[in-house]
């Protein structure tokens, strides 16, 4: 057999590579799309909270993952042309998680950046980027992503 | 009621559960259970009017089942503590887990909030000879 | 304002639709991707249990979709070419859950259905099926899906 | 230890931590957190194999902490229960969670395994006066 067999003891001895938190340490994406409507926001929310958990990110990286996550994928539906889509890619890394969530638009549109609520997604997330792209020559309409990124150890309160 | 200018009309309903007691003269508490998020901002802010109605001259606000408290749901609390201290009533915050510890703690709220550990700590701090918010942290 | 008021009482009053899980009544459906290896087994059944948790359906039918959910994407992730995804569409109806796995293959490959794995899988969903695609005239390359179905209470015991 | 002609080869961890104990003398806990699945066939293996080794008679497989139990994992625990019989040694499997009943209920399995309601009540069932298996459903 390939893999290293642990000593032999009376007490107790332990198996495997680990619980099933901490299996996956190399980088994972996943991606998701829903009807981009409320209820997409908390599935969103739910898979981004289960990988980070999975990848044994803090509690607080958890929460703010899922605060994060819920705040740019609520923010992006309100842009949402009807019958469209919510894309969310997720990427684990060892040291944190990026979240790419985007939707189709009927313009132009961007998100403000002076409300509160993109003060408390650019405090949760580090990196907080907005991407647009504009109709192609093959006719694809406007797409409006937010990527951001939560660390391992959650956001340091200032 | 008047029409609540924060509903952003988006089709869903109720994201929270919100249940009124009065724990003692004049005192309502307001249990919300779910997310306290742009979607259930009319959902909190009725049980509150609730307990107005009712007569409640302090309000607790039981956010203990509260699952995630949204950029949206944390402006409502700042608004409802401003209302009520407008209408001479009192709004106090009770809850101590993550899901409202740390959205407060993370945008700095907690400063300007009053949160109490559990709903008897709220009470109390609610009691008429100590009739002002105790800020704990 | 349109929502009936609920009588004021001094007794408990409650507002709301409901509490988060059962607000979501209509059909939901939510496709996920994901490289076709077997972590990709345990997001997609994270999903479909956390789907059928906000839909309200009972402890068993939870259960029993996470156990026919890693049967089906287990069997497929064993299939799947190398670098591809595995895809899952979770459609979430009033009495049930509809799942479609797919991957793609090398070839016009099926599953075992004499195996315990391919019993269990039957047991558990009702309406099982292996759909498979041969290449189109585009190039497509062989696709295999099984399309599986658990119901709001989940599985009968015989 | 034998090759294991149940791995298939699958190139990932295992997805179950497993921790032996001796309980008594000639009989051994072997406790299995995670997936018992087509992954962790050979972690569990080990497990057991590594109470054998020990000198055990009797292993309690405590299955309370698996968060789900697969068809490979179910076929894996026929195999160990008949592996272990035909060595002169016994299995028991302790877990009362849905995880684990659920799956053996569905697929009849629990009529031929002994499934226990914990780790004790499979002790007791190890016990040298009552060495057989008793069928409690
Ligand atoms: N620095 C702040 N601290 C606390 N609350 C704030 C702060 N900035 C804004 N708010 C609250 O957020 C509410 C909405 O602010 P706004 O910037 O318009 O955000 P949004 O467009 O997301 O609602 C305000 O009513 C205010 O109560
Ligand atoms: N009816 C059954 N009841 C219990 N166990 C079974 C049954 N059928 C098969 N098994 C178990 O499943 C194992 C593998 O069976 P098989 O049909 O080859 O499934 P798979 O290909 O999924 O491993 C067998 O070793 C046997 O222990």
């Amino acid at each position: 057999m390939a893999r290293p067999e642990p000593p032999v003891t009376n007490g107790p001895v332990t198996c495997g590579s680990g619980v099933p938190g901490d299996r996956f340490d190399p980088p994972e994406d996943v991606e998701v799309r829903v009807p981009a409507g409320p209820r997409a926001v908390i599935t969103m929310r739910t898979v981004a909270a289960d990988l980070a958990a999975r990848a044994e990110f803090t509690l607080d990286a958890v929460a703010d993952l899922r605060m994060a996550v819920d705040e740019a994928c609520s923010s992006l539906i309100t842009l949402a042309r009807p019958d469209t889509r919510l894309t969310c890619t997720f990427n684990v890394h060892e040291e944190h998680i990026t979240v790419t969530a985007s939707v189709l638009t009927t313009g132009a549109e961007r998100l403000d950046t002076d409300s509160f609520g993109w003060r408390v997604l650019t405090t949760l997330a580090s990196d907080v980027r907005m991407l647009s792209a504009t109709p192609g020559q093959d006719g694809d309409p406007f797409r409006l992503a937010l990527r951001l990124s939560v660390e391992r150890l959650g956001t340091p309160l200032s | 009621m008047h029409p609540d200018p924060h509903d952003d009309g988006v089709p869903e309903p109720g994201a929270a559960e919100v249940a009124v007691r009065e724990a003692a003269p004049g005192v309502h508490v307001v249990a919300v259970v779910g997310d306290v998020d742009a979607q259930s901002l009319g959902t909190v802010r009725l049980g509150v009017e609730r307990a107005l109605e009712a007569g409640a001259r302090a309000v607790v606000l039981d956010l203990t089942g509260v699952v995630l408290l949204a950029s949206a749901g944390m402006t409502l609390l700042l608004e409802l503590t401003d209302d009520l201290r407008l209408r001479g009533a009192e709004l106090l915050l009770a809850g101590s887990g993550r899901t409202v510890r740390r959205p407060l703690a993370v945008t700095g709220l907690d400063r300007a909030l009053a949160l109490h550990d559990d709903v008897p700590a709220a009470l109390a701090a609610a009691a008429p000879p100590a009739r002002h918010e105790s800020p704990q942290n």
